[in-house]
């Protein structure tokens, strides 16, 4: 097999990686961006919104539905719940502790972590779950056939739709600009009219709708879930979004896509128990040189 | 327009105001002057729902707007200059002022206003495109006057707007205030410790001792009124 | 009548939001499903009534907020009175010191055992008090100091048969160093950078120990650590438990004499100062790198410290108890206690080790009570278990009649301080 | 004391913010025991004059030299504790206390550069450590009387007036024994009456602590009563230098900065 | 004497290994409430006592003591061989018994320093040994590829298989010796690196997670080449997982016994009571709980050292077989034998 062609599968492996840190990192930064909280919740979110799919799918599937009708259903349900999930967490843990010192929340957030996992394990069960393969299969042409598969392809593609719909939605809306404002001074933007209250909820909502999607991308292509699949892929993100500047959402999905692809090319040509090694090296490394992340901005506070 | 009655408010368990009343007409500008920290401050926050009044009542226009949070406020036409300024750091001056205008949807009128109040303050057209964070003390100032211009509101509360400007601008500015005033009508709450500028251009003042309202009346009355230039003329 | 109104839709929604992972239950193999609606029912009514309690709670905390100004301060202030009274005073700390003396007598030794577990855990918290809630750095990758001083103790026992007292202050400078050599690149990172940054390292660290098999044995781990000895004399694994707690204590005891004393001293102002802002800090001639440093490494010391009584406490140590969620658990102590305050850090610690321990008898409801609990308590009580409060310093009159003013001494001024969060 | 050259001696300052040039080519000097006002428009360039000067910005160009405590040291490229320790002092435009702290370790801070105690003497607690933090208090408490705060040692900061906050920010860096004192607005936000208390206090401090103070004021009042010399900026250029009458006619000052009907 | 016989169950009953841990409290309540239904043993009514440690040793110790001071006549558990390894010592002093369905670390019972413990699984090093010759000799492999899941068992599987692949004089080599991340999003780097390493088979050491997500994406990207695996993959939720994909691939595990009736009646049994499948390690726990319930019954007593006469000589039937213990705690018949997927079902290799 050529030294091209592996370097492009462990390319394209790093890039759909990448691209679910991405999606969940989007969460994280979104977040982080608004109301300064590290949410440790949010891996969280990503499983209920993977779990949902899973019953959801379950149970379209003992209908007999076929499959394109289960992925058109299940898509939004799941998206739904881990908003009203993402929503909810909000409202309890987060925002009675709006005027609290700055690490409260986080260790709210902790908790609501545990308390999260558990309950999917109690009400669920600790096993895997096999998870059904909802991506639609198409045949690709035979130059890239050998490299990729068409789930990949399909991880990337929505990936990619979905960000530069956020993207967009950040840059040209009003809610968009809302939260923009709200990031940078609440009490301001609430006196030229923003609703703050309701863009934080707007912002975890939107976050958790993003989770959700890259939880039933992911747990389709790799087959399977469990309660705890949320916390290392949580880090990981986090670790993504921190990576491309927290608060910034081209950073977000730069940081993710770097990290899929540290951690892949890492793998591929050196090897695999270092890769997290890896991951958390080259953080080091780029903050030291850049300080507020690849996108970040050193903050334009004056003195 | 606007009336505050018997008003107690403070931060958590410290109570900052004490029974104020106080009354402001339509197309009037009133002043309330006081010494630091006599809660002219937590008077304007009262009055535009960033801090919930304990005890009676605020009236804009008869109807009751206790508990009306902030943003509402807004849409009612209530805007203000805060303390601090507090510009969105990260926006450029132009996305500062289009915040300003965040409830309005006339997109020609906002591009009107936006040009007007360059024309205003010239100085904030060269830095339209700079972050607000990197603008200078007098600058943001000038910017926050602006972006508060910017939802054309029928009250305009402003605290301190002559902070930390150059005298030739403190001038510029309480000319502005006069102008919006007598060109739209807008009416003004000032907030100032520059007492002596204030009074001039006011109709009516307010003199607020440790939250209390100690004395009211015509400007040019308080101008002349002894424990007033004693204490807030520096004469 | 409202609030009928409000807990039946919370009660709904609710319902709604846990209804698939509650009551469906699928087996997308054999495509069969379970509906368990008596969850659902369940949900509801245990929702419905809860939402009573929280916003009962919730008003409570409101009025607490804002007119505790007179009421609470007359219960703090009789109970301040209390407390202040010498002889009340001393009498309630001999007592706790007699108590806390004859503990391992008193229980069995699964409470002694998990005892020293947490004041492990406040020594752990109490280090990471000066990083995070004196110096206000975010640390979450402390668990990493504390391997290394578990790994060292481990590693030089297994290979140089070094004793507990001998690795203790080798523990400690190790840690330092370690500490000073992780800290030095990345201080310079404001806030939550340097958050990811130290819980990369602490991630580093243990992969490292995880994959360098042959030097430290692996995931395998090691095992057959001795516990303290004392001049070679054996006792029977109760004797080893109870002298095991005697040691603990007394480091435990170390740790709160040397915070105190740094916490008021010139180092231990530098590092708030820091903690509230970094630009005035430096124009006041504070050295940023260096107190960061000092705050840094000291905090690596206590948490190697600790790790080596950790590795003799358990006798075997493994990769997986260094884990980030270990940060997690030693940062909700020091936050949960209340920042930068020695009583409220030990207060934490007691709590949030102890409690998963007393709540065994939950068995399978032990880790989501426990999640919820660390929720409420933050909501609850956002600012910590015991705010943190500032050494107030009384001038003689005798000092101040000098002044060109008069001062007050003590009383009227010290109303209201503190009050802020 | 190094005989009568100025404490500070800026030459040719330049500092350029990506395209903006902030500062032109500035010179000044201060001779010891002279106040010197530093005015302009706003924007003119006088906060980043003293960012640059402090070290918490670095110049793009220019000479920064200080004779403070008997030596005479180039401030270019050092950080600003080391500069603080050099003996320059300073407050800020917007008031930068600690404000969780009390008054008295507010002060007690402005200490830490001229204090020497270690880790080992925090938790010893040697004789020289305890007579050093005594001493600490002692000066810190003499500081807090001269600007009046006496009766609020143990305040946290964040609860006190804002005219009292300026104080103590006042109080804070003379606490670290400058020779030269960088003032920022001080009077910014204060009725008159509580102007003319601030004039009284920097000159009292200027008489006890031989002191050289830099002072940016928007209040012309201030300004012309208090100072020996003023430098005006504008566009980050100097257009006068001159003593406060002079400068008060100046028609490019009048034109650029004070306006027509200048009433101070 | 208590009115009651306490039976502990310590293990990971939270957290990231629960999947390991809670099938084991299934078992040991129903063989318990089998006995106690027949009206409990000795006369006495058999209590379950969970507790959980997360697999983490310091908690394991808590555990320990905890049971101790709750005079526990036996306990069946500790999953993980670290936290297993950490609580020995707490047994042994207090003088009970403990037996584990999964602690598969050699030095548990090869030490000798723990008189106390049993187990119903095998050691790593006989099964890793297994696997090499297996893919060697039957498979015929001369590349191979050494995964593992970094963890204690797995990687101490995967170096005995190494160890015996590259002792081999020549017939075959390992051409790849790595561990990945357990829980990682995805495998396809690893994949694409055994792909590029041209082996002709890959010996994984770990659990099905891991396995069953390699193979998935082995599969998926065509790549036929033999999978060989140990006993924490020898799981029907492997099977159940992977689905089709896990066609073909190889696992060791204890001997044969899936003709053994008592295996199906468990299995049964859980289905009923839980209704859900049984997870891993189920046999083996259900075992064990049978083995020391049985030796109380056979030595009449809860006296400790008459029930390890009992579990050293007396044979009991169980889902693992007909077992009893030998003299350093291994059960005596659970040897290895490999294992193939076959229509949806592990088959003895003959
Ligand atoms: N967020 C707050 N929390 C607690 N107390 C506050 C808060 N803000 C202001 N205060 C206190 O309330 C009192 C009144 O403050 P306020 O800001 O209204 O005064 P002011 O008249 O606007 O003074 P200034 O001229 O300094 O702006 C002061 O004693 C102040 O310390
Ligand atoms: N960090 C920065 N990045 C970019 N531009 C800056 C920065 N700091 C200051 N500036 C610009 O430099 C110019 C001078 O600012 P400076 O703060 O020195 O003004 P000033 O003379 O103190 O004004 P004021 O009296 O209003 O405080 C301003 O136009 C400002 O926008
Ligand atoms: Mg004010
Ligand atoms: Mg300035």
């Amino acid at each position: 097999m050529g030294r091209m062609e592996y370097f492009l599968e462990i390319f394209f492996g790093g890039l759909t990686r990448g691209s679910i840190y991405a999606l969940i990192a989007l969460g994280y930064t979104m977040v982080y961006g608004i109301i300064q909280l590290i949410n440790f919740a949010h891996g969280e979110i990503y499983m209920i919104g993977a779990f949902t799919a899973l019953i959801v799918a379950g149970v379209l599937g003992s209908l007999g539905m076929p499959g394109y009708a289960i992925l058109l259903l299940t898509l939004p349900i799941a998206v739904i719940y881990a908003s009203a999930y993402g929503f909810t967490v909000e409202k309890i843990a987060y925002k009675p502790l709006r005027s609290a010192p700055r690490l409260s929340p986080l260790i709210s957030a902790i908790g609501m972590s545990i308390f999260l996992q558990n309950y999917i394990l109690l009400a669920q069960t600790a096993d895997f779950l096999p998870f059904p393969n909802l991506l639609p299969y198409f045949d690709l042409p035979d130059f890239v056939g050998g490299i990729l598969t068409s789930s990949e392809v399909t991880i990337v593609i929505t990936a990619a739709l979905v960000m530069a719909g956020l993207t967009s939605f950040i840059k040209f809306t009003r809610m968009g600009k809302a939260m923009r404002a709200t990031a940078q001074n609440q009490r301001m933007a609430m006196l030229v009219g923003v609703n703050v209250d309701q863009v934080i909820s707007l912002t975890f909502i939107i976050g958790s709708a993003l989770a959700a999607i890259g939880g039933v991308l992911i747990a389709s292509h790799i087959g399977q879930i469990n309660f705890y699949i949320g916390f290392i892929a949580g880090i990981k993100a986090f670790t993504a979004a921190v990576l491309g500047g927290i608060g910034s959402v081209p950073g977000a999905m730069l940081g993710g896509l770097v990290l899929g692809w540290t951690e892949s090319f890492a793998t591929g040509y050196v090897s695999s128990d270092y890769e997290d090694v890896f991951a958390f090296a080259l953080l080091v490394l780029i903050l030291i040189f850049r300080p507020a992340g690849i996108l970040g901005k050193a903050d334009s506070q004056k003195v | 327009m606007l009336k505050l009655i018997d008003v107690d408010a403070g931060y958590g368990p410290i109570p900052v105001l004490h029974a104020v009343n106080m009354e402001v007409g339509k197309g009037e500008i009133i002043t309330l002057i006081g010494a630091n920290g006599a809660g002219k401050t937590t008077t304007l926050m009262a009055v535009c729902g960033m801090v919930a009044p304990r005890k009676g009542d605020i009236l804009l226009e008869g109807i009751s707007i206790c508990g009306i949070p902030a943003n509402r406020l807004v849409e009612l036409g209530i805007s203000q200059v805060p303390e601090g300024r507090l510009i969105f750091p990260d926006l450029t001056v132009a996305e500062n002022l289009d915040m300003g205008a965040f409830l309005r949807k006339d997109r020609e009128g906002i591009h009107q206003d936006i040009e007007y109040v360059f024309d205003l303050f010239p100085i904030l057209a060269d830095r339209r495109h700079q972050p607000g964070g990197t603008l200078s003390g007098g600058e943001q100032q000038m910017l926050a006057i602006s972006r508060a211009i910017m939802a054309r509101p029928r009250l305009l509360l402003l605290d301190e707007p002559s902070l930390g400007l150059a005298p030739m601008i403190i001038r510029q500015i309480f000319d502005i205030i006069v102008k919006i005033n007598r060109e739209s009508g807008t009416t003004i709450f000032l907030v100032e410790q520059n007492a002596n500028q204030a009074l001039k251009i006011a109709h009516r003042g307010y003199v607020m001792e440790n939250g209390v309202i100690t004395l009211t009346d015509t400007a040019a009355n308080l101008l002349d009124n002894e424990d007033v230039k004693k204490a807030y003329l520096g004469i | 009548m409202q609030g009928l109104k409000k807990s039946l839709l919370t009660a709904v929604w609710f319902m709604f939001l846990t209804f698939p992972i509650m009551v469906i239950r699928v087996n997308t193999i054999e495509k069969t499903i379970v509906w368990r609606w008596e969850n659902l029912a369940l949900v509801g009514i245990s929702v419905f009534l809860l939402s009573y309690v929280w916003r009962f709670l919730m008003s409570r905390r409101e009025r607490g907020n804002k007119q505790n100004a007179f009421a609470t301060d007359d219960r703090a202030q009789a109970f301040r009175a209390l407390i202040e009274d010498r002889r009340i005073r001393y009498s309630l700390i001999a007592a706790f010191a007699i108590f806390v003396g004859v503990f391992p007598f008193l229980f069995s030794m699964y409470q002694v055992n998990i005892m020293i577990s947490a004041l492990i855990y406040i020594m752990l918290g109490l280090g990471l008090n000066i990083v995070v809630g004196l110096a206000g750095l975010l640390d979450l990758g402390f668990v990493a100091f504390y391997a290394v001083g578990a790994y060292a103790y481990a590693l030089l026992n297994l290979h140089f048969g070094l004793g507990f007292w001998a690795v203790l202050p080798m523990a400690a400078v190790l840690g330092a160093f370690v500490g000073i050599l992780l800290g030095f690149p990345v201080l310079r990172l404001r806030g939550d950078y340097l958050a990811i940054v130290t819980l990369g390292f602490g991630e580093i660290i243990r992969l490292v120990l995880e994959n360098w098999g042959t030097f430290t044995r692996g995931p395998s781990g090691i095992s057959n650590i001795p516990r303290p000895d004392l001049f070679g004399l054996e006792f029977g694994l109760q004797g080893r438990i109870i002298y095991m707690y005697y040691v603990v204590l007394a480091l435990v005891l170390f740790t709160i004499a040397v915070v105190t004393r740094l916490k008021y001293s010139r180092i231990g102002r530098a590092w708030m100062a820091l903690r509230e802002d970094e630009i005035a800090c430096q124009a006041m001639g504070i050295d940023k790198t260096q107190t960061k440093l000092m705050a840094f490494s000291l905090g690596a010391t206590w948490a190697a410290m600790a790790g080596v009584v950790f590795a003799a406490k358990t006798s075997f140590i493994n990769p997986a108890s260094f884990t980030f969620l270990e940060s997690a658990m030693i940062l909700s102590i020091v936050v949960l206690g209340g920042m930068g305050s020695t009583v409220g850090v030990i207060l934490g610690a007691l709590i949030l080790i102890l409690l998963p321990e007393y709540l065994r008898a939950f068995a399978e409801y032990r880790m989501i009570v426990f999640g919820a609990i660390m929720v409420l308590f933050m909501v609850f009580r956002p600012q910590g278990l015991i705010r943190d409060r500032r050494l107030k310093r009384r001038f003689h009159p005798a000092e101040s009649s000098k002044g060109a003013e008069a001062v007050p001494t003590g009383e009227g001024m010290a109303r209201g301080a503190g009050s802020h969060g | 004391m190094a005989e009568a050259g100025p404490v500070l001696d800026v030459r040719n300052l330049t500092m350029d913010f990506g395209g903006l040039r902030a500062i032109d080519s500035v010179s000044l000097d201060i001779m010891p025991g002279e106040i010197v006002a530093l005015i302009g428009p706003n924007g003119a360039g006088k906060t980043t004059f003293f960012n640059c000067v402090t070290g918490l910005y670095t110049p793009t160009s220019g000479e920064i030299l200080l004779s403070a405590r008997g030596q005479r040291k180039r401030l270019n490229g050092l950080k600003p504790n080391h500069i603080t320790a050099l003996g320059m002092a300073r407050t800020f435009q917007n008031i930068r206390l600690f404000p969780h702290m009390t008054v008295l370790e507010n002060v007690m801070i402005g200490r830490h550069c001229r204090t020497r105690s270690s880790i080992f003497g925090a938790i010893f607690r040697p004789p020289a450590t305890r007579q050093e933090e005594a001493e600490s208090i002692e000066i810190s408490y003499g500081l807090l009387k001269e600007v009046g705060l006496t009766a609020l040692v143990d305040e946290t900061a964040n609860n006190l007036p804002y005219g009292a906050q300026r104080r103590l920010e006042i109080a804070r860096a003379m606490a670290t024994e400058p020779a030269l004192l960088l003032l920022d607005e001080p009077a910014a936000g204060m009725n008159p009456s509580e102007t003319r208390e601030l004039q009284a206090l920097i000159l009292r401090l200027r008489e006890k602590h031989d002191l050289s103070i830099l002072l940016i004021e928007h209040d012309m009042k201030l300004v012309m009563s208090l100072s020996d010399r003023v430098c005006v900026l504008e566009y980050g250029t100097q257009i006068a230098q001159s003593t406060p009458e002079e400068v008060s006619r100046d028609p490019r000052v009048i034109k650029a900065y004070l306006g027509e009907e200048a009433d101070a | 004497q208590a009115a009651e016989i306490i039976f502990g169950v310590p293990g990971a009953h939270s957290g990231d290994l629960a999947s390991y841990g809670l099938p084991t409290v299934n078992a040991a309540k129903l063989v318990v409430e089998q006995y106690n239904a027949k009206g409990g043993l000795l006369g006495m009514k058999i209590k379950v006592v969970p507790q959980d440690e997360q697999c983490k040793p310091e908690l394991a110790t808590n555990a320990a003591f905890k049971l101790v001071s709750e005079k526990v006549t036996v306990a069946l558990g500790h999953i993980c061989s670290g936290a297993t390894k950490a609580a020995l010592p707490i047994y042994k002093d207090s003088k009970i018994v403990l037996m584990s369905p999964s602690a598969t670390n050699p030095e548990l019972t090869l030490s000798g320093d723990y008189p106390n413990f049993f187990r119903t699984i095998g050691r790593d090093d006989n099964q890793g040994k297994i696997g090499a010759s297996f893919t060697m000799g039957k498979l015929g492999a001369k590349k191979i590829a050494v995964i593992h899941d970094k963890g204690d068992y797995g990687k101490g599987y995967a170096e005995r298989a190494k160890e015996a692949v590259d002792g081999s004089g020549g017939k075959a080599t390992t051409v790849l010796f790595e561990g990945v991340t357990p829980g990682a999003v995805d495998y396809t780097a690893i994949v694409q690196k055994i792909k590029q390493s041209g082996a002709e088979a890959v010996i994984f050491g770990g659990y099905h997670p891991e396995a069953s997500k390699i193979v998935m994406t082995m599969r998926k990207r065509d790549m036929k080449i033999p999978f060989v695996s140990d006993d924490g993959v020898k799981d029907a939720t492997f099977i159940k997982v992977a689905g089709e994909f896990a066609e073909g691939v190889y696992a060791s595990g204890p001997e044969d016994y899936s003709g053994n009736p008592l295996y199906h009646q468990a299995n049964e049994a859980h289905k009923k009571a839980f209704n859900a499948d049984p997870g891993v390690f189920y046999p083996q726990a259900y075992s064990a709980a049978l083995a020391l319930l049985n030796a109380i019954e056979k030595a009449g007593s809860t006296d400790y050292d008459k029930i390890v006469k009992a579990l050293r000589t007396e044979y009991v039937e169980t889902p693992v077989g007909k077992i009893r213990f030998d003299e350093r705690g291994d059960a005596e018949g659970v040897g290895f034998d490999m294992y193939q997927v076959v229509k949806g079902e592990f088959v003895l290799v003959k």
